[in-house]
């Protein structure tokens, strides 16, 4: 269709209308309305493209010599799979941006606002470029632009000192991927006649192994630590919190899945697969991953960081799915490569949309109450019952419960997992075994951990004053919330339609055909490769007859309806108060001592006793942490290495004008000596 | 008439050579003044020498500027200098005298290896002095190094410029004018830089020892 | 002759009014300033010609000579001492006379020796310009006499002068054994003589003379280990100045390098002075990296981010032309993005009256202008887009990459990194947060704002754009450098 | 017919369920050398249960009406995959077994919330606990699926049954019976029992899945408890018709379909007495030790998996 490049332009106008609008409108109120309506705006026209490609592949491609000449040029070309990412990406975009409209109403009063504008709509446009970089200078480009803006958008409240030290580790380690990145290209482009991805993939062809597997290992470490897989994970937790909620929303719903594109353009596309432990290590990452992330989100006590963590988990089961499809790919076992590649994809999409919409949840909550400690939450479900429902609705998503999108997603990759045994090797078939009992275990632990913060927050009674008095939402962040609620419902229901358009998203890469759907069209999901069959859209309805049918029986059958309201029994104590509640800590403790081992709390109790008898106690002061330690092992030698060499060479500047004569006059007989060495 | 030449140049080189291990022998500026002050004679002998022997009239001029701005406008404004400080011994250099000797003995060494492909090539009958002017500049830096006054250093620096135009003179009969003259100019302002800094410090730290000034670090 | 004229003599005749106009008069400032201009558009005009395909040659003995090379870094010299005139102290009704005559006098004769150094033909001529440099420059470190202003000027004066005597050093015997070859009457120290005479040189000899040329230019352009005294220098330098010797008079020095080089590669071959440039140039971003992440000043750390860029400058000389291209775009976007950040660094230290990172935050809420465009120029500093540095530093791994170094390169990104993080954690410190008490907000004098705020700009469009006649000139550059 | 077969299956295990519950605590009960309350108990109990008043916190927020309703309709949902009487079944392409296990999860999801709805401390102890337990046993149970999967090449349960009865041989592999301890005690844990859980003891120390439950009453009591029989029902299901599948019907003749009930009311009937005698045996374990049998569970589902690879 001719018009994908007014599409085009419309995406980019729109953020760069919505980013102008922030920077010069005359009111801060026009301020917020222009950043939100270009946002909604370009986000919409990125929709409509990505749909126009996805669905009927009509390619765009854009070259601008001009810009970046020096550099190689911009080269924009949107494929299947750069279409799939912009849709991820846009999916979040416009309801986070509706939400955040609202939203950043909170920061009117200070100087983060038209920042704030300016960079969301650079850190939407930058996201929704990045898979349709085609040449490295524009993908490194946009990557960077991509965070830079999420650094900034991090450091909107800036005023707290842990806001700052947040994007710090932030930037840190985006810059580090940045570089990882960087040589990995360039080093794919060393023997290429352009940068242009096309001519990577053919000159990707004649590498030697060693050097294929120097890029893979880079671009791992590289979209790694942009997808937050464990290890290179630490600044999720501490960004994606500190950011404006609608803004985390947008880094951990969408951001994060920008690691995989790349892994997968690259790894994929670019390299073509490569040998069986690239698929087998990014199994074990996600395997790690999902694990590890689910674990320390269940002791968090702070609602984002919780959700932070479990991005963490997600990424896993999506790196699962990637890395047993890579896998199979190497064995040419194409039906369940594709099966594997296709469940990592539908779970970023799935992801990324109940983690928006969790994020927006927590960003209401935020809103309502002030905080995110959920110690001094509960009983929200009374003040705001639709941020609640849309909540659990996102919990029970991430839970993948039935039937809702994550449990199609996570039964997909279950699919994938257990064709394990037409592994060749059975030692890989036992793998990925394991991999099935870690991820059951992973989802197992996720319900639990969504108990926790559903629960915890929502249910009972309200464990702070800021809670008892929280109220509704504005309406347009009730919408954003409710958009992505029914994207959680439709993409479970409705996967049959969509499932079988991501198998053509993957067809073409690394030499896989284009999947073909077997079972019922849009009733039951069964691809080649699975080995088994489920119907999402029966199961829904099954799920929805049976209590009609009970209340129908309840009718028919005379059964008592009488409710009375009365008090939660206490043990016969009267007046329950919030302090006999569970605590959000307490809920996890069991687990904590299940995993003592890896947690290794560290516990602090301290009891003030009566001066007067040790029989009576007057307070009780218990406080327990739990800290990465095996974060410890890995980034503190690294710190201190730094550290150490940054003390070094302050010895070196020392002072002493002699000492610098020295310096100089040693500079000169070395250099004569090598000189004379090596002639 | 080679010969002569040849001897008349490694004479004069030697004899600049030597001056500067006055630095490292004794322990008073005044002796480091006139040193350096013999020291840009013997050089301006030796250009002129050149200028006669390699029939390059134009060093006659570089030899009498010698003459006036090393040997004796410099050596004047060092010794105003030195009244001025008290400064009259250099105590403690960072080297004793003896180990300053074989240091100073081993760089001259060290000279002769370095310029050993310079000898090796070269046709012109000065050539024998070559590694004694790179043998000045090295023991040069190593009194930059060890000495702690300011104006030792001064003086080092000086000699160092002396040894620079002694391989300049040695090795390619001068460089050109125009280029011998910029250097001259810069010599001069260089030290009356050097002079404004040295008042400088004097005035600051009440003590020209550069010792002092080592408060900038990292 | 006319085209030199206009560049070098509008510094000179500055320099001339300040010294002859006793007291101090504010009209002088501005007859200066314009007289900048006259400059800059010179240096433009240059530029046009050299593009046009011409080298423009002047002068006895073909005394003035000006390729892209020169033209390249005449236009950065011109554009950084217009900005020396229109932020320096000599416009405000405020200045003190004394000193703002002394710095009108000394700055404009700083520009003009660099201006001579980069247009001269004469690498004897060249020496003598670098060496007025470390003279008139001093001059200024200890505008305002205090302990550590002095400390720093004699570092400076002492190890500049030292450096650039083994630079006499180098030349010397590189003319030795030109003149062994040819006739001694006939032989000027001509560079495009030189060039020619290359390939019969000796090598040992000239490899003898790089070294000594390399150390001794390199102590100008704060290759460690000799660039000591350059942040002491920069950090104690009015902002002007260390905008000037940061943003240009390193590049002036890495310009003699240059030169020489050429000169050297065509004598031995590439081999011997890349390998050279490489362990200067990888010491040079070890040591910036490592000492910008415990660094408490803000400006000794905007001199040691000089010196990481000097160094991988450096590195990119030595990976051949692509390099080379890469290296001298680097040059200039890192000359823009200095020079503003140390005018910046200026407004920061006369508003908070301490260089101490610690003491200095909230800057954005204090100096809103300043501040959006100190983290720009930060940004900008560590090669992050949509900045030039990006870019060039892009294109200069590339290179090395495309030659087939990929461990060199891979060092060269780590210590990138160190020095980025390091860079931005300082940066961040200083920008966000709640200002100090006592600490006024608003901006003063925002006019001032609106140079720094252009060449942000321009490096903006360098880093999306790099202009075609900049481009061209970048090509003949590389072919006037060589392998 | 298919349909009604399938209809009659779900009716069969909602009506059993109770008695099944009722059976295991006769036969402790008289294990135990007490006379005991006669099988059908639980019948009365739920029928007294839908009679009575409801009396809801006054913490409590609609979810705790909802789930119950939620509760019941994934048990119930999860009958119509079991193959109780007949393969094939008739709504075997709607979920295989890795939905039955989150439908399962589904029930327990919203229990849990019910338990932390009204803000009593019990409550939050029972959810904590409960999903703590549920999460432990996931890996069990996904490996057995794997080990069954394995063998059927399918994860569909009525497949998985018909791929046993072709090869009768392949259910007492080392692999089977590995997977079917562990997937006992996967039972014990995932239905509340010893020693696990005590089904019998309203010790609030003790307690997961009573406490979780104590602020019902009435009809919404009613509805999880029969939804937990069921899963228990459905466990022995499992138990019983996927590694021992004989008697299963395969023709939907009354005779093959009559034949099925006889063989799959004995199977229960043999599963019950073993729970009845193990509850007798042993005694409730710590909390904390619970996870240690869970890795019992676990190390034996992985041994199933290696052997089945092994003996492939």
């Amino acid at each position: 269709m001719a018009l994908t490049l007014p599409l085009f332009l419309a995406m980019v106008l729109g953020h760069v209308v919505g980013a102008g609008g922030a920077l010069l409108a005359p009111t801060r109120a026009g301020a917020r309305g222009l950043t939100t309506l270009g946002a909604i705006v370009g986000g919409a026209a990125g929709l409509v493209l990505g749909f126009d490609t996805l669905i009927w592949g009509t390619p765009f491609r854009l070259e601008i010599p001009q810009l970046l000449a020096v550099a190689g040029g911009v080269s924009l070309h949107l494929d299947r799979l750069g279409a799939f990412f912009l849709l991820v990406v846009e999916v979040v975009a416009i309801p986070s941006a509706l939400f955040g409209g609202a939203y950043s109403r909170v920061y009117e009063g200070t100087h983060s606002l038209r920042p704030l504008g300016v960079m969301l709509n650079l850190f939407l446009l930058a996201l929704s470029l990045v898979p349709l970089a085609d040449n490295v200078v524009t993908f490194l480009l946009l990557w960077e632009l991509m965070s830079v803006a999420s650094y900034f958008l991090v450091l909107t409240e800036s005023d707290r000192r842990e806001t700052r030290q947040a994007g710090l580790w932030y930037l840190a380690m985006a810059h580090g991927g940045l570089v990882l990145l960087m040589a990995a290209f360039l080093l794919l482009a060393a023997s290429a006649p352009s940068t242009g991805f096309a001519d990577l993939r053919t000159a990707a062809a004649a590498l030697p192994a060693h050097t294929r597997n120097t890029v893979f290992v880079l671009v791992l470490l590289g979209f790694g630590s942009k997808a937050g897989l464990v290890p290179l994970h630490v600044w999720l937790p501490l960004a994606h919190p500190a950011a404006p909620s609608h803004v985390s929303a947008l880094m951990s719903g969408v951001m994060i899945k920008m690691g995989v594109y790349g892994l997968l353009r690259v790894a994929l596309d670019l390299l073509g697969g490569g040998p069986p432990w690239w698929g087998g290590t990014i199994l074990a990452a996600g395997v790690v991953s999902a694990l590890l992330g689910v674990l320390y989100a269940l002791m968090e006590q702070d609602l984002k960081r919780l959700l932070a963590y479990s991005s963490v988990e997600n990424m896993g089961i999506i790196f699962l799915g990637i890395g047993a499809g890579l896998l199979f790919q190497s064995y040419g076992l194409t039906a369940l490569a594709l099966l594997g590649l296709v469940a990592g994809l539908y779970h970023v999409l799935n992801h990324a949309c109940f983690k928006g919409l969790l994020f927006l949840g927590s960003g209401a909550v935020l809103h309502a109450t002030h905080t995110r400690n959920m110690e001094e939450l509960g009983g929200l479900i009374k003040g705001m019952p639709r941020t609640a429902f849309c909540f659990l609705v996102g919990a029970a998503a991430i839970s993948g419960l039935p039937p809702l999108n994550g449990f199609v997603s996570e039964w997909l990759v279950f699919q994938a997992l257990l064709g394990g045994p037409q592994l060749p090797r059975p030692e890989l078939g036992l793998i990925m075994a394991f991999a099935v009992a870690m991820l059951a275990l992973t989802s197992g632990l996720a319900a639990a951990c969504f108990v926790k913060a559903f629960g915890i927050t929502f249910l009972a009674m309200p464990r702070s004053v800021h809670a008892a008095g929280a109220h509704e939402v504005p309406l347009a962040m009730q919408l954003g919330m409710g958009a992505l609620a029914v994207a959680c419902g439709a993409l479970g229901v409705g996967c049959t339609l969509v499932v079988p358009s991501l198998g053509a998203v993957v067809a073409g890469l690394g030499g896989l055909p284009a999947g073909l759907m077997t079972g019922m069209p849009g009733l039951t999901l069964e691809m080649p490769g699975t080995v088994g069959v489920i119907a999402p859209a029966a199961l829904a309805a099954g799920l929805l007859l049976v209590p009609v049918a009970v209340l129908v029986a309840f009718r028919l059958g005379g059964v008592d309806r009488r409710l009375r309201v009365g008090d939660t029994w206490g043990c016969g104590r009267i007046g329950q108060t919030p302090r006999m509640e569970y605590t959000a800590t307490a809920f996890a403790e069991p687990l904590r001592r299940v995993f003592a081992e890896l947690y290794r709390p560290t516990e602090d109790l301290s009891i003030d006793f009566h001066p007067e008898s040790k029989y009576f106690v007057q307070s009780i002061a218990y406080r327990s942490e739990v800290h990465p330690w095996f974060e410890r092992l890995l980034y503190a030698p690294i710190v201190s290495f730094l550290r150490r060499m940054a003390f070094r060479v302050r010895w070196l500047q020392a002072g002493s004008l002699h000492l610098y004569l020295l310096y100089m006059i040693l500079a000169l007989v070395v250099l004569l000596l090598v000189s004379r060495w090596t002639s | 008439m080679a010969a002569t030449f040849s001897q008349l140049s490694v004479l004069g080189s030697s004899l600049t050579l030597l001056f500067v291990f006055v630095l490292l022998g004794r322990r008073g500026v005044p002796a480091y003044v006139n040193a350096f002050a013999w020291q840009s004679i013997v050089l301006a002998g030796v250009t002129t020498v050149v200028a006669y022997y390699g029939r390059r009239p134009d060093l006659y001029w570089v030899a009498g500027l010698l003459v006036v701005v090393k040997g004796v406008a410099i050596p004047r404004l060092l010794q105003r200098m030195e009244r001025r400080f008290h400064a009259e011994r250099e105590l403690e250099p960072y080297v004793n005298t003896a180990t300053s000797l074989v240091i100073a003995g081993l760089l001259v060494l060290l000279a002769y290896a370095i310029s050993r492909p310079l000898v090796a090539l070269s046709r012109l009958p000065t050539r024998a002095g070559m590694p004694l002017a790179m043998g000045l500049i090295l023991v040069s830096l190593f009194v930059l190094v060890s000495r702690k006054k300011a104006i030792t250093q001064v003086i080092g620096f000086l000699m160092l410029e002396n040894g620079l135009a002694l391989l300049a003179v040695l090795g390619t009969y001068g460089v050109p004018l125009i280029v011998e003259l910029g250097v001259f100019l810069d010599a001069l302002l260089g030290f009356l830089v050097m002079q404004i800094f040295v008042y400088q410090i004097h005035e600051t730290f009440e003590s020209i020892d550069v010792e002092r000034l080592s408060r900038l670090r990292h | 002759m006319g085209i030199f004229g206009f560049l070098l003599g509008p510094p000179l005749l500055a320099a001339s009014l300040a010294l002859v106009t006793v007291p101090y008069r504010r009209a002088i400032g501005w007859v200066n300033a314009a007289l900048s201009l006259i400059s800059l558009a010179a240096a433009g005009a240059l530029g046009a010609q050299v593009l046009a395909g011409k080298v423009v040659v002047a002068g006895w003995q073909d005394l003035l000579r000006a390729d892209a090379l020169s033209a390249l870094l005449a236009a950065c010299v011109s554009v950084v001492t217009v900005l020396a005139a229109w932020l320096g102290p000599g416009l405000g009704p405020h200045d003190e006379p004394r000193r703002t005559r002394r710095f009108q006098i000394f700055i404009n004769l700083f520009a003009f020796t660099m201006l001579f150094a980069v247009t001269t033909n004469n690498v004897g001529l060249m020496w003598v310009a670098i060496e007025a440099t470390t003279i008139t420059s001093a001059m200024l470190i200890a505008l305002d006499v205090t302990k550590a202003s002095v400390e720093a000027s004699w570092k400076y004066v002492l190890l500049g002068s030292v450096g650039i005597a083994l630079a006499f050093a180098g030349t010397v015997l590189a003319y030795f054994d030109f003149v062994g070859l040819a006739d001694p009457q006939g032989a000027v120290l001509n560079w495009t003589v030189l060039r020619a005479a290359a390939p019969a040189l000796h090598p040992e000899v000239v490899e003898l003379a790089f070294v000594f040329i390399l150390v001794g230019y390199g102590t100008k352009a704060g290759l460690a280990p000799m660039h000591t005294w350059l942040p002491d220098a920069h950090a104690e330098a009015p902002a002007p100045l260390s905008a000037m010797m940061s943003g240009v008079l390193l590049a002036v020095a890495l310009y003699a390098i240059v030169r020489w080089k050429a000169v050297v590669s065509a004598a031995v071959g590439p081999t011997f002075p890349n390998r050279l440039l490489v362990i200067l140039g990888l010491l040079s971003l070890t040591i910036a990296a490592f000492s910008l992440v415990m660094q408490r000043n803000y400006k000794r750390m905007l001199a040691y981010s000089s010196i990481e860029h000097m160094g991988l400058m450096c590195v990119g000389l030595a990976l051949g032309p692509a390099g080379t291209m890469a290296a001298m775009l680097h040059l200039m976007n890192h000359t823009l993005a200095k020079a503003t950040m140390f005018f910046l660094a200026g407004r920061v230290l006369y508003r908070y009256q301490t260089a101490d990172i610690a003491r200095v935050s909230g800057l954005l809420q204090a100096m809103p202008g300043t501040g959006w465009l100190f983290l720009a120029g930060a940004l900008a500093l560590v090669g992050l887009p949509p900045f030039g540095l990006f870019i060039s530093e892009f294109a200069l791994l590339r290179a090395g990459f495309a030659i087939g170094r990929p461990w060199l390169m891979g060092i060269v990104l780590a210590l990138l990194t160190v020095a980025c993080v390091g860079f931005v954690a300082h940066a961040n410190r200083m920008l966000y947060g709640t200002p100090p008490a006592g600490v006024a907000s608003g901006e003063e004098a925002s006019w001032r704002l609106v140079p720094l705020a252009l060449c942000m700009g321009v490096l903006v469009v360098l880093g999306l754009i790099v202009p075609p006649p900049v481009a061209s000139l970048l090509v003949q550059i590389a072919e006037i450098v060589g392998p | 017919m298919r349909h009604v077969v399938a209809a009659g299956q779900t009716s069969l295990a909602l009506l059993l369920a109770p008695g099944l519950a009722g059976l295991i605590r006769w036969m402790k009960a008289r294990l135990q050398n007490r006379r005991g309350a006669p099988f059908w108990q639980p019948y009365l109990e739920l029928r007294k249960l839908f009679g009575k008043e409801v009396v809801v916190s006054s913490n409590a927020s609609w979810l705790f009406r909802a789930a119950p309703f939620v509760i019941f309709a994934s048990t119930v949902a999860t009958t119509a995959l079991v193959p109780v009487l007949a393969v094939p079944l008739a709504f075997d392409t709607m979920g295989d077994l890795v939905v039955l296990v989150y439908l399962l999860l589904l029930g327990t999801f919203f229990l849990a919330l019910a338990g932390l709805d009204p803000g009593s401390a019990f409550g939050g102890m029972g959810a904590s606990r409960e999903v703590t337990v549920a999460a432990l046993a996931e890996p069990t149970v996904a490996l057995a699926v794997f080990a069954l999967a394995l063998s059927a090449g399918s994860t569909n349960l009525g497949q998985i049954v018909a791929a046993t009865l072709a090869d009768p041989a392949s259910a007492v592999s080392p692999g089977h019976l590995l997977a079917f301890a562990a997937l006992f005690i996967v039972t014990l844990a995932e239905t509340g029992r010893l020693p696990v859980d005590n089904p019998a003891t309203h010790l609030e120390l003790t307690m997961i899945h009573e406490a979780m439950i104590l602020e019902y009453s009435g009809r919404y009591l009613a509805l999880i408890e029969w939804a937990a029989a069921v899963k228990l029902l459905i466990f022995f299901a499992l138990l019983g018709n996927l590694f021992v599948p004989w008697g299963v019907a395969r023709t939907l003749t009354p005779d093959a379909l009559l034949m099925a009930l006889g063989t799959f009311l004995l199977k229960l009937l043999l599963l019950a007495a073993t729970i009845a005698v193990f509850e007798t045996r042993v005694a409730k374990l710590r909390l904390f030790r619970v996870p240690e049998l869970l890795s019992v569970s676990f190390v034996l589902a992985l041994l199933a998996v290696s052997s089945s690879f092994l003996l492939r």
